[in-house]
């Protein structure tokens, strides 16, 4: 059946859309400069998302299963701030108890996870809208952040917390110079690896998906969508401390705005990447050309030396455009449940127009 | 027997927050002193605390009532102040408006039809492309930010002429107008709504959307409808504000938005749809400026206001979910939803 | 209660005993037992609202009884949470499908139960091999990796039917299993369950379709408005005693001389709307009252959402009153004369957390309109109190939360709101569904007031009793035709014959045959 | 379908539209090598005071025909370090910041060390790392004296240092709102009897006039300290106004008002009255850093010694060698009713 084809096509686009636009961008921007196509941009485009991506993971984990966690951004901040106050001395603006990495990082991940709890029974126990209550969150932890360090950064951290944000894993000559390749790069690639296998590969992962999906069938297949839920914020907010690893150990400082206002972006890249608001959608693959994508489109930007002022539009337009893709992924795939449904009825075939509504 | 119980609760329920501004309301005045907090001037400074909040949480409540986010109201105030100040104020030594000088009577009403407008296209996209409120509103934000900094340049506007700033700073007697009439608004507003065909649609809507289209309505038109008022109610708070602050650039109103939805919510305005009312709502706004206004008083550390405000939000928001739970105890057959 | 000791030599798999509950406005449970044999097939029949959905629901653990105990496999259970309820090896196939759909077909089999390796990895290609092999066993021949979304409706059926067998049930509950299945796959199902309860897996099996009772149960229970009637073997009934019991007696009452009068108000000519119904053609005159009866997915569901505008009609012309009906939405169907009540009362019909009066004037509140939209609502008091008082509706006050009536005046309220539209053409799609029987004599009485007013009324509905009481016609729908016309008075008229229609002889004569 | 399509075009056209608009007119390549000498400008944020500094940046670099790429960080130190790394990559002649924190700029110093790159910043220095020059206009001076200011005038009120001060800070998160505030209560500091309330503003004209309102409706307050006027001083004298406090200096009951900036905002209100003093910032001459820019690029060191510009209010001023490369401070003018109208204020320079 032709149109059967041509639904397989349409199908199999819908599935690589971000792939298809990040095609497109590249394309596009390797046209309009000479320079954007240079192993310097291609290294450099995933250090500066980086951070966010590790967020983007989180932020999909919650989503597949239907829920927002918008709490997020701040929660960076705060585990960087933890980290900062417990590693440097204090004249650079930290408690002077300076601790081994070796100990600060588990506290900081445990810190975050700690967020992740509070908002997961929120939602579960309270029955709390998951939206607001990370909203308030939100709020709450960037006061935090400033209660227990006010208005100072902390900053000079031994290198071996350094090391994943700012370190370096090997060199490649290009046009005379050395580029380095980045240790964050590479971390949060194997990240969105590894929530790729947990997603794909794992009960829970697919659990998540279940719930997502309907909420009430997996119920009653006996998934715990509770525990699920709860699950996935803590991964969230894991993730969002390994953020603030990687971005405080990028700039050697935790400021008390770290994260500030990443919200956005996190969300948008996401849902570009084909994480679909309704849930049970979209996988880690995608959600990492999402990441790509948002990186892409920065330094796209920049290079056609776009005027800054310009940025909070264009990135605004973008994200409509991607829900209308999104929306309208998801009507076709309904219609497509539709009509399946229709054309192998008998009554009413007469009437040959009629096939598909 | 049992209903009656549950009234009763529902009642405890609804006028809850009263208790707790009560109990805030004593405790400043306590910590502050009542000679402080109870003076003249710093009631109606409370009162001047919710104008601008005010207004916008109208929007924003009836947005709510329909089952809808509307996140952009910000980005609205953005835009309509600086098109306003772009047009009304001479070019000056720096950053000056465009020189048009056009008279404020014309630069108002201009403003209240951007403001509706971009309430249109946000109700547009959603009911006809059905496309997700939060995240259309979120990214309309960001556009109407965007083109207020086109339009600024990044520059900051100031001084508009006196004959637009009345309502931010016009007083009758000793008393600042602007606290006559954002009251005013809340309740002539959540009168008509509870009086008016629109009112009746809303509330339907919001409750129920498939019913209310079985009963005829068009919940379409009226979510569209909602977003519309939002927009003008974004224009108006603009108006006020610029008014007040008398400076405009493209980061004014910047934050606005989670405090119009935290105010809605604690006043009562359900997240589900079709439950609460202006009256609470306008409660949720004396809530939050009279925490502002205690937390000013008391020389509290700076750096510790925000997580106070966040905490206060969360707790409100707790109360208003388990008036969820309540509602869905009385219904058997709807399954509690969690999220959209 | 008589048990007959046919097959006692087995164990009961589950005993519930004298179960109590209760919900706001509605007894749906008053002291039912049921009991169930392991490797038995037992059909659980009775009217909408009789307690089956509620009886099951407590076995699934959804809802908990107000009184009375459950005994599985001789455990007594306290209290069973979904879970729990799985655990003890209960599975429940739901009327309306409820899959994953953005997930693969494999994955909805196995969604809670994947196949893992020795690491705790799901191996694809072993959790879709397995897949197939289930389904192959099942005789189902469907690509494991396809999305949900894109497999028919009836396949998804299957599926549902197909995981709970495979989740190592021993208590597999069908509501309505074949309601959406075309007969070559309800026949393989029945083989399947057939052979399944060799090994010993018991069913309960809810159906409107007393020709499957008796094409596959063993023993069937009967409950009538949240009442245990009657437990018997299917071996020692006819179709005729079953009806009978499922009815019950209170039909009498109902009969009334017809007010229809010779002049055509709605006119419907080759409605056709693919994959629901095709070719329908009706004449109703004023004041005429025309039941419509049909199998569950026979269409006249569809029929009646369609005329009132909520789903897409298809094609045909529509008259009412000599002018073309051309709705695009219900607001335009009601100003043209035809107002609808829904069968799903919380979905469509109520907007519960408003009050009455609102809901009673939602669709008329034009009429009350002043200057800036704003409502007279001292007019508007008086409509409501005249329907309130007309209808007997009882509610303490105009303002009461329609949730918090109970079942029967929530129905009265929806009836106030399409009364008040002055429809010249009313669609009733299952009236006195979940409703008590007072309340039920209040329906008709209603119904029969409308007539006499000369209002042309269609009530959709499968309790053939209560329409032969009050039709004047009695038309049966299947699948997606109009097949059979039943007239008022004609000794034809009777539930039997009209059972017959509605299940199809064609099918019927096949079973025969078997 | 077609509906949808058309619809996915037109967003996709409008996008793209967007995107060539924003492009310069003839977009020359941003090339090391050939072409033209490109620089790479971080702003902070992109509110009128930091728009403005931009401006006398790219007006100075305009003027020797060189090439600025700005960007806007939107005070988010991660997104300035993505420009600098891009910069690098870039291949940038030079990389000027405002920077956003002063420490967390350091690890963007050492790469573009790395990459051979100069790299110099305005307005704030960073702490912690050497980087070439820094043109900074002393936000913590400026602080000193709106401080001193305050001081002076309580001393003439009540023949000693005492009385109460409300302090409106900006976002503290940021370095700017740290300095300002630092440099004022050191002053404060060695007065006791003075008692300093803090409010936070996070820039907001709004929260300015509340916070205005609040504290001065509540209690007597003699003088008020706001980290900016450009966004400050008309809220806080319309809440003024509201509590009939607005009062022109030398008449009892007006309260002293000192801010940092010295948009022209403040410089009329001091004209009006209204306003005693603001800590104008030098920023139309921060793009003098140009200069110094070529000389390094040139090959040429940067010597300390004064530097002398004709009119300019902070001249002369000198480049000293501090611990984070040299130095040249540009004094923050302390305005009174006496300088107000001197046409090299910033404020009053037409743009």
């Amino acid at each position: 059946m032709k149109n059967n084809l041509l639904h397989k096509l349409l199908l199999a686009l819908f599935d690589n859309l971000i792939w298809i636009i990040i095609a497109v961008a590249i394309i596009i921007f390797s046209l309009l400069s000479d320079k954007f196509f240079t192993i310097f941009n291609l290294v450099n485009i995933i250090p500066r998302v980086a951070a966010i991506g590790l967020l983007i993971i989180g932020q999909s984990f919650t989503m597949i299963t239907g829920n927002f966690d918008l709490s997020s951004e701040s929660n960076v901040g705060f585990t960087a701030m933890i980290a900062g106050l417990l590693l440097a001395t204090s004249e650079n603006g930290g408690l002077g108890l300076m601790w081994p990495t070796a100990v600060v990082i588990p506290i900081m991940l445990l810190a975050g996870s700690l967020v992740g709890v509070i908002n997961g029974l929120l939602v579960t126990k309270l029955k709390v809208n998951n939206l607001i209550v990370t909203i308030a969150m939100l709020m709450i932890l960037r006061g935090v952040i400033y209660i227990i360090n006010p208005g100072v950064s902390a900053t000079k951290f031994p290198g071996s917390y350094n090391w994943l944000g700012s370190g370096t894993l090997f060199k490649i000559p290009y046009e005379g110079k050395l580029v380095s390749f980045p240790v964050s790069a590479l971390f949060v690639l194997i990240t969105f690896l590894v929530a790729f296998v947990i997603t794909r590969y794992r009960e829970f992962g697919r659990n998540m998906y279940a719930v997502g999906a309907n909420r009430n069938a997996a119920e009653a297949a006996g998934i715990q969508s509770n525990k699920i839920i709860l699950t996935v914020y803590i991964i969230s907010g894991f993730c969002a401390a390994l953020a603030g690893l990687l971005t405080s150990g990028r700039m050697d400082t935790a400021t008390p705005r770290t994260g500030a206002d990443w919200i956005f972006q996190v969300q948008a890249a996401s849902i570009i990447g084909g994480i679909s608001l309704i849930g049970g959608r979209g996988n880690m693959i995608g959600a990492m050309g999402g990441m790509l994508l948002w990186g892409i489109i920065d330094t796209g930007l920049n290079l056609m030396m776009v005027d800054p002022l310009l940025i909070d539009l264009l990135r605004g337009l973008l994200l409509l455009f991607a829900i209308l893709l999104d929306t309208y992924k998801v009507r076709y795939l309904h219609s497509l449940a539709v009509n399946e449904a229709l054309s192998d009825t008998k009554i009413g075939l007469k009437h040959k127009k009629l096939i598909y509504e | 027997m049992l209903l009656n119980k549950n009234d009763f609760r529902r009642i405890i329920l609804d006028q809850f927050l009263w208790i707790i501004i009560a109990v805030i309301f004593i405790t400043f005045s306590l910590w502050i002193g009542f000679d402080r907090f109870l003076s003249g001037t710093n009631i109606i400074n409370i009162l001047l605390h919710s104008t601008v909040l005010g207004i916008l949480v109208i929007g924003q409540s009836i947005c709510l009532l329909s089952k809808n986010f509307d996140l952009s109201a910000e980005g609205t105030v953005s835009l309509v102040t600086v098109i306003a100040a772009f047009l009304m104020v001479p070019t000056s030594s720096f950053g000056g408006g465009g020189g048009y000088e056009i008279s404020p009577f014309i630069v108002i009403p201009l403003m209240l039809v951007i403001g509706t407008i971009a309430g249109f296209i946000n109700g547009r996209l959603i009911t006809k492309l059905r496309m997700n409120n939060f995240i259309v509103t979120l990214s309309m934000q960001l556009v109407l930010r965007g083109l207020s900094y086109i339009i600024s340049g990044g520059l900051q506007i100031d001084n508009p002429p006196a004959a637009f700033n009345w309502l931010g700073t016009g007083t009758v007697g000793p008393i600042p107008f602007a606290i006559i009439f954002t009251p005013m608004l809340f309740i002539l507003i959540n009168w008509y709504l509870k009086n008016s065909y629109f009112g009746r649609q809303l509330y339907a809507v919001g409750s129920n959307s498939e019913a209310a289209n079985a009963s005829g309505f068009n919940s379409g038109r009226v979510v569209t409808i909602a977003y519309m008022i939002s927009g003008f109610m974004a224009a108006l708070a603009g108006w006020m504000l610029l008014g007040r602050v008398q400076s405009s650039y493209s980061k004014l109103g910047a934050g606005f938005t989670l405090e119009t939805v935290a105010a809605s919510v604690i006043g009562g305005i359900s997240l589900q749809g079709g439950l609460g009312s202006l009256g609470g709502a306008f409660a949720g706004v004396m809530l939050l400026s009279v925490v502002d206004n205690g937390l000013n008083l008391m020389d509290v550390n700076p750096f510790w206001v925000n997580g106070i405000r966040g905490l206060i939000i969360l707790l409100a928001l707790v109360i208003d979910s388990q008036k969820m739970r309540y509602k869905l105890k009385v219904t058997p057959q709807s399954q509690p939803q969690t999220q959209e | 209660m008589k048990t007959n000791n046919l097959n006692n030599k087995k164990p009961f798999i589950l005993q519930m005993k004298s179960i109590y509950k209760t919900f706001p406005g509605v007894q749906a449970l008053r002291g039912v037992d049921f009991n169930l044999y392991s490797g038995e097939i037992h059909g659980l029949v009775g009217k909408n609202g009789a307690g089956k959905t509620t009886l099951v629901a407590i076995l699934m653990g959804l809802q908990a009884p107000d009184a009375g105990d459950i005994k599985i496999e001789g455990h007594q259970v306290k209290v069973m949470t979904p879970g729990e309820a799985i655990k003890a090896g209960v599975a429940y196939v739901p009327q309306r499908v409820d899959l994953m759909d953005s997930l693969t077909v494999g994955e909805n089999i196995l969604a809670g139960q994947l196949l893992k390796d020795k690491l705790g990895f799901i191996n694809w290609p072993d959790n879709y091999h397995e897949a197939e092999r289930r389904l192959k066993k099942l005789g189902l021949h469907l690509n494991v990796r396809s999305r949900l979304e894109g497999i028919s409706m009836a396949e998804q059926t299957m599926l549902v039917i197909a995981k709970a067998i495979f989740s190592n049930a021993k208590l597999i509950i069908l509501d309505e299993p074949t309601a959406s299945l075309p007969r070559k796959d309800i026949e393989r199902l029945f083989g399947f369950i057939h052979s399944l309860k060799e090994k010993g897996v018991a069913f309960i099996y809810i159906s409107h379709h007393i020709e499957e009772v008796f094409e596959i149960c063993d023993r069937v229970t009967i409950l009538r408005d949240g009442n245990l009637v009657d437990v018997c073997n299917v071996s020692e009934l006819t179709m005729g005693k079953l009806t009978a019991k499922i009815a019950g007696e209170n039909i009498k009452e109902n009969e009334r001389k017809s007010t229809q009068e010779d002049k055509p108000v709605l006119n419907v000519n080759g409605l056709t709307r693919r994959g629901f119904y095709e070719d329908i053609n009706l004449s109703i005159k004023k004041g005429e009252i025309v039941g419509i009866s049909g199998l569950q997915g026979c269409g006249v569901e569809t029929l009646g959402k369609g005329l009132f505008a909520m789903e897409n009609r298809g094609i045909g012309e529509v008259e009412i009153n000599g002018k073309p009906f051309l709705p695009r939405n219900p607001r335009d169907a009601f100003t043209q004369g035809l107002a609808y009540l829904p069968q799903d009362r919380y979905h469509f019909g109520l907007v519960g957390s408003r009050t009455v009066k609102e809901n009673i004037t939602y669709p008329v509140l034009k009429r009350f309109l002043m200057p800036f939209g704003l409502i007279k609502n001292s007019d508007e008091s008086d409509l409501v109190a005249e329907y309130i008082e007309s209808l007997g509706i009882v509610t303490p006050s105009h303002n009461q939360t329609a949730l918090l009536l109970s079942g029967g005046n929530q129905q009265k309220v929806i009836f106030a709101k399409l009364a008040a539209t002055r429809p010249s053409v009313l669609i009733l799609h299952e009236p006195t569904q979940g409703i008590d029987v007072r309340a039920k004599q209040d329906i008709y009485r209603i119904i029969d007031e409308l007539g006499t007013q000369g209002v042309s009324i269609i009530i959709i509905s499968i309790e053939i009793h209560e329409l032969i009481g009050v039709c004047d016609r009695i038309l049966v729908m299947y699948e997606g035709r109009i097949t059979h016309e039943f007239l008022k008075g004609d000794n034809k008229t009777t539930s039997e014959n009209i059972l017959l229609a509605i299940e199809g002889e064609n099918n019927r004569n096949a079973i025969k045959q078997k | 379908m077609n509906k949808r399509i058309l619809l996915i075009m037109a967003f996709v056209t409008v996008f793209a539209m967007v995107i060539t608009a924003c492009q310069p007119a003839a977009a020359p390549k941003p090339a090391a090598e050939a072409g033209p000498i490109t620089i790479g400008y971080g702003a902070p944020s992109l509110d009128a005071f930091q728009t403005n500094v931009m401006m006398s940046m790219t007006n100075y670099a305009q003027q020797k025909g060189w090439q600025v790429t700005t960007s806007n960080a939107n005070f988010d130190a991660e997104a300035q370090a993505n420009e600098v790394d891009f910069w690098i990559s870039l291949g940038v002649d030079a990389i000027v910041v405002v920077p956003i924190d002063s420490k967390a700029i350091c690890a963007s110093v050492t790469k573009a060390k790395e990459a051979g790159i100069p790299f110099f910043t305005i307005d704030r220095a960073p702490t912690g790392c050497e980087i070439d020059m820094t043109v900074q206009a002393d936000n913590e001076q400026g602080g000193k004296q709106s401080g001193e200011a305050i001081a002076a005038f309580l001393k003439e009120k009540y023949g000693t240092e005492k009385g109460t001060v409300l302090e409106l800070q900006g976002d503290m998160g940021q370095n700017v709102a740290q300095l300002r505030s630092k440099g004022f209560n050191d002053v404060m500091a060695q007065y006791p009897d003075v008692t300093v309330i803090s409010k936070p503003t996070e820039w907001k004209g709004e929260k300015f006039q509340s916070a205005t309102l609040d504290v001065v409706g509540s209690q007597e307050v003699d003088a008020i300290y706001a980290h900016s006027d450009t966004v400050g001083t008309l809220p806080i004298l319309s809440a003024l106004e509201q509590l009939e406090k607005k009062i022109p200096a030398g008449q009892e009951g007006h309260i002293f008002l000192a801010t940092i900036d010295g948009s022209n905002t403040c410089l009329t209100a001091i004209r009006e009255g209204f306003q005693d003093q603001c800590s104008s910032q030098p920023n139309p001459d921060f793009g003098i850093l140009v200069n110094y820019i070529e000389m390094v690029l040139n090959g040429e060191a940067i010597k300390e010694g004064p530097v002398v510009k004709e009119g300019a209010p902070w001249s002369p001023a000198s480049i000293v060698k501090s611990d984070t490369g040299m130095m040249l401070n540009l004094a923050t003018t302390n305005v009174t009713k006496d300088n107000v109208d001197a046409t090299n204020l910033w404020g009053n320079i037409v743009k």
